[in-house]
């Protein structure tokens, strides 16, 4: 094995990068190895990249400076930056933009046009959230419908039941399946989904589009200095390389700094969950 | 009625042979105490009749039909005419003193009227008798670890009484009791024996029970026969040679 | 060398090997203990326990302990006549014996996250399908321990049983069942703890209880919230175990 | 009524209570089996399988098995001697019985995962805090399960050994080890099976192996790789019981 | 050396005491037989001699001192110095026989060395002289479980000798066993009583032996002693008292 020897390597100058492979599908290994030369190669500093299957880890990992830099969501980020002050350096585009949205969806055969449909309409709606950890797909949303006055929580709503489905595919097949009336779901996953043929377009409905929400960022951990920093931006800005693109989805990296995250950060700081 | 035609018996983690060559044959109405000393084979003998010793060579024979041959349903009417007793009693632990007796039915049950303790009044009746004969005034609810040496072994012989057993087979049934119980045991089953014609053996240490009771003795030497006769022919040298050390 | 034989020692020499072995694959290694400071730290980020919200998670508790005693009792209830047909001893054909011996172990080395997944989508999300895939598991569990007990148990009483005559399940049944029943009873309780712990990865696919909201928590790192439900967790296997201990110690 | 008593309708219908409520908190309802079609349209998603990266996941699974080892191995090291203060029969004093039985408990309660996430703030990701998490939920668990192998040993013989002076120790030891040797050797053999198990949860914290391989192909739908992961698993699992299953014979 | 004031033994599960008001006195270079009933209190008797069966009132005491104040490891001296051969044989399963007999040294030895095997070569011949002396003609490394019924019982008889010990108690150590090898066994343990003036207290049933070979006979009866005497003294109606039905 390799990457158990991380914390040696660490020792010995190399720089640990955690990926979560959040928005993709398909193996990314083949992709990470090639980020991985390109990296080592311009940082001069041999670069471990491994992927883990969620974020908890390795966000305590960076807490405890266990990992250098991680691939995080956007939620993610704001509590890693709030809690191990974790830095936003570099983000990716999508189309050409750093920015997704979170969307509403619903069936096409389905009576709820607007969000004012599914207010009144709470009673008679099975809701359908993402990953509870996700930007998106959760805390968004969640926030939207707190506002509309008819989602507390899970335990405490106004719809006829509510429930994570754990992924924005889960919730799409959900509604595209009639097994909720409404979910919650990232657009560029949702578009993606939908070009791949896992789901059928033409069967839904966007009822909502939330703000432009910030690309998911990479953030290395507190202290880290400003060279190593720049040469890893440099790094990213340079990566042409189609393989590496179609590992995130991504059809470019741009720079990212933390205040591009401030309305998650408050609608995260809303939600509670950046109390200490 | 049951006959062996040169039986021998070999254990696996054992050299020699526990029973060599064996060729008897026992009739009803045959009281016949099994004589020997301690690892000459007696218990794999009486174990060998009614088949839960396998026999390496030769054959057991019940009514002339060999008993490896028989179905496992013949076997099993063989078994639930032949009353039994383990040298080391083999009760049911966590049991009480009545659940092991009745356990001596299960023979003639099927297995959910077994299992459902559906027994009848007579049954139960025939229980009760089989504990005073025995001679067991403990209480009937105490679980059989709670008894003395005796009185589980008494617990196996009312088990195996309660079958009412056309073939009697003890295993030393009287080892662990004083001689005055010890005695009062073998009346009960001399009285059974010659109250319905039945064929009994029983493997003893004691010879003067034996001398007492037997209408022939059977002396067993590192698994051969080496005396088989009337009671009264036991000589001073044949008892010499049967224990000689 | 009155207990140890030659055997003994190669025996140990080989685990030594497979130890080092695996020492080497899983980089074992103590030195690497320096920041307890870290782990002190972190554990400090579990409290103050948040229990704004106590009454809801004790009525997902509810849910996970019915999910647990549901899965293990009739896990139980399906393994223990299984077992009887898995043990050597009291199988009666070896191709019985062996079937069921493959079937169990199939059963065993399926992950219960893969049958609650398969069970998720023919069901929908909630605690019905977790308790199927629960019960699914402990029946190869429990079908298997208890063979494994049955084939350890005393020789002398089912002899005693077959010597009456007895058929031969009302044999097995009766002179094994008084034998192991202190143990069976230990690996039921033992089994509907374990299901409480389970409740955890099912959580994670959707299966409800207190295991769902612990993965909710613990995803968006609330861990004064996580706490809650691991002490729930807790206090929940800690009743079993008590209150298993108690049963027990009325039966040996 | 031989065998039962008015006490075990009571508890029989005491069960029955306990299930229906369970049932009915679950939502117990086989009638919602109605969409099989999607079970097999699901499970049909999962093949072919992928075996392109199969000697990375073989590597994988090596690392899990290793974890495995370690942590049911330690675990059995450290749990087999405490297990003998947490049984009542062994134990001398009552504090020291009640104190064992408490610590081992509490290990037993703990879900591997928080010993998981706690080791990995000191020790960094990858197999070393999957081991130790292992090790200290298994020295609960064996600990508990022997303890009571102990409890239920048959007494003669540990009333030979003191009767004839020896020191308590050594009575115990000699005295009850050989009788309840196969059942540790099946409960280890158990342990292990589970602890191959246990590396998914732990995977999905970062502990390496095949399970954290399978928890990224889960989150990103590649089925075709999950069922090679599981497939893996279950292989690993089957091997574990089958070698178990030959020592096992060897002893008894 | 051993004395017993008013002692009782109540079992938990049984309504009558197993032992009641017994008060007697033991002095080295004593042979004394124990006759009774099956149930009379005789295992409960040599079991609560060296506190294996705490006794529920009076007391057991060891040259002047009740057992039940001791220390733990006076107990453990005293037990060592006291062979003892149990009813059932407590044999420990799985292990082999010479590994049983072995476990008869282990009050002498410290735990480790008793658990990693460290015996002298002075203990293994030792043991080797009891296995002959036992006529246990067995391979030594056959469990105890593949033996027959006496062959065990030698097996747990050998365990109690190799101790040497100062003080004998058997619970029917030769009921398993033929008469031959019974009186053999018996002529060991006397030549051994005498020559190191023993004292030895032996349960039996078989009155003959006890007559043949104790200085002193003792018989309970539903826990109460009823006689106690030299065996000449032991008339035709005091056996008929103690074993009548
Ligand atoms: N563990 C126990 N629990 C309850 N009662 C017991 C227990 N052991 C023995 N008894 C009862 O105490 C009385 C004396 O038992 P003990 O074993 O001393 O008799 P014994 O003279 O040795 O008989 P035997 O010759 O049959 O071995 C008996 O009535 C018996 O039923
Ligand atoms: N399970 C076994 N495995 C191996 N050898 C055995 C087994 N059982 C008995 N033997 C051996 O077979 C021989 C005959 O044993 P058996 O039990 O028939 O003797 P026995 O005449 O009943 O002796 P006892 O009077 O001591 O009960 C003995 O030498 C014994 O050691
Ligand atoms: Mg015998
Ligand atoms: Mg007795």
């Amino acid at each position: 094995g390799k990457k158990e020897n991380q914390e040696e390597s660490k020792e010995k100058g190399a720089f640990t990068i955690g990926v979560i492979p959040a928005q993709t599908e398909g193996e990314m290994k083949g992709a990470l190895e090639k980020l991985q030369d390109v990296l080592s190669e311009k940082l001069d500093r041999e670069v471990k990249i491994t992927s883990y299957p969620d974020y908890n880890g390795v966000v305590e990992a960076m807490n405890y400076k266990k990992i250098d830099m991680a691939y995080y969501g956007p939620l993610t980020y704001v509590i890693a930056h709030e809690s191990s002050r974790a830095e936003a350096i570099v983000t990716q585009l999508i189309k050409g933009e750093p920015f997704y949205y979170s969307y509403l969806i619903t069936h096409k055969d389905s009576p709820l046009k607007s969000v004012d449909d599914l207010v009144k309409n709470s009673k008679n709606v099975k809701f359908a959230f993402g990953d509870p950890s996700s930007t998106s797909g959760s805390l968004i949303p969640g926030i939207e419908l707190k506002d509309q006055g008819v989602y507390k929580s899970e335990s405490d709503n106004k719809f006829k039941s509510v429930q994570f489905t754990g992924s924005h595919d889960a919730t799409a097949l959900a509604v595209q399946n009639k097994q909720v009336d409404a979910g919650a779901i990232d657009s560029a996953i949702f578009d993606k989904l939908v070009e791949e043929g896992t789901i059928d377009g033409k069967q839904f409905k966007t009822i909502w589009k939330s703000e432009k929400l910030f690309q998911y960022p990479w953030a290395v951990s507190k202290g880290t200095d400003k060279e190593t920093v720049k040469s890893l931006q440099d790094a990213f800005l340079g990566i042409k390389d189609k393989e590496i693109l179609n590992a995130f989805g991504a059809t470019g990296f741009t720079k990212a700094e933390n205040k591009d995250y401030e309305s998650i950060r408050s609608a995260a700081d809303k939600e509670g969950l950046l109390k200490e | 009625m049951i006959s062996l035609e040169n039986v021998s018996v070999y254990y696996k983690s054992s050299e020699r042979p526990a029973l060599k060559d064996i060729s008897l044959s026992f009739q009803k109405g045959d009281f016949v105490c099994v004589l020997g000393k301690s690892g000459a084979g007696k218990s794999t003998f009486i174990r060998s009749l009614n088949g839960l010793q396998p026999v390496s060579t030769g054959s057991v024979l019940w009514n002339g039909r060999a008993i490896s041959t028989l179905s496992e349903r013949e076997v099993r009417e063989i078994r639930r005419e032949t009353g039994m007793i383990f040298q080391h009693f083999n009760l049911i632990p966590r049991l009480s003193v009545y659940q092991n007796i009745m356990t001596g039915f299960f023979g003639y049950k099927s297995t959910a009227a077994s299992l459902l303790g559906l027994f009848s009044a007579e049954e139960k009746r025939k229980a009760g008798e089989m504990i005073e004969a025995v001679e067991l005034n403990v209480e009937h609810s105490r679980k059989v670890e709670h008894l003395s040496g005796g009185q589980k072994q008494r617990v196996a012989i009312a088990r195996a009484l309660v079958q009412d057993p056309e073939v009697f087979l003890g295993d030393e049934p009287v080892a662990s009791l004083d001689p005055g119980t010890a005695d009062r045991i073998f009346q009960i089953l001399k009285k059974n024996h010659s109250a319905r014609n039945l064929l009994t053996i029983i493997n003893v240490h004691d010879v003067l029970l034996a001398k007492k009771y037997a209408s022939r003795l059977i002396a067993l030497k590192e698994g051969k026969v080496v005396f088989d006769g009337p009671p009264n022919s036991l000589t001073d040298e044949d008892y010499e040679m049967i224990y000689r050390g | 060398m009155i207990w140890f034989k030659k055997s003994h020692y190669i025996i140990i020499m080989l685990l030594a090997g497979l130890v080092a072995g695996s020492m080497y694959l899983t980089g074992f290694d103590f030195t690497k203990f320096q920041d307890f400071r870290n782990m002190a730290d972190f554990i400090s980020k579990w409290f103050p326990m948040n229990t704004e919200n106590l009454p809801f998670l004790l009525e997902e508790s509810l849910i996970t302990i019915s999910i647990a005693f549901l899965g293990s009792l009739f896990g139980l209830l399906i393994g223990l006549p299984l077992s009887f047909l898995a043990a050597r001893n009291t199988s009666r054909f070896h191709t019985i014996y062996f079937g069921t011996r493959t079937a169990l172990s199939f059963l065993r080395s399926v992950p219960e996250f893969v049958f609650g997944l398969v069970l998720l989508t023919a069901l929908g999300l909630g605690p019905f399908p977790a308790v199927l895939a629960i019960i699914l598991h402990n029946i190869g569990v429990l079908g298997k321990l208890v063979s494994e007990l049955i084939e350890s148990a005393e020789k002398g009483p089912v002899e005693a049983m077959v010597a009456v005559g007895s058929k031969r399940w009302s044999a097995n049944i009766i002179a094994i069942l008084p034998q192991i029943w202190p143990n069976v009873l230990s690996q039921f309780f033992y089994r509907f703890e374990v299901a409480v712990r389970t409740s955890l990865v099912l959580g994670l696919i959707g299966g409800g209880g207190i295991g769902q909201q612990l993965f909710i928590h613990f995803k968006t790192f609330q861990y004064q919230l996580v706490s809650v439900d691991v002490l729930l967790i807790m206090l929940m296997v800690i009743l079993i175990d008590f209150s298993g201990g108690i049963i027990r110690k009325k039966v040996i």
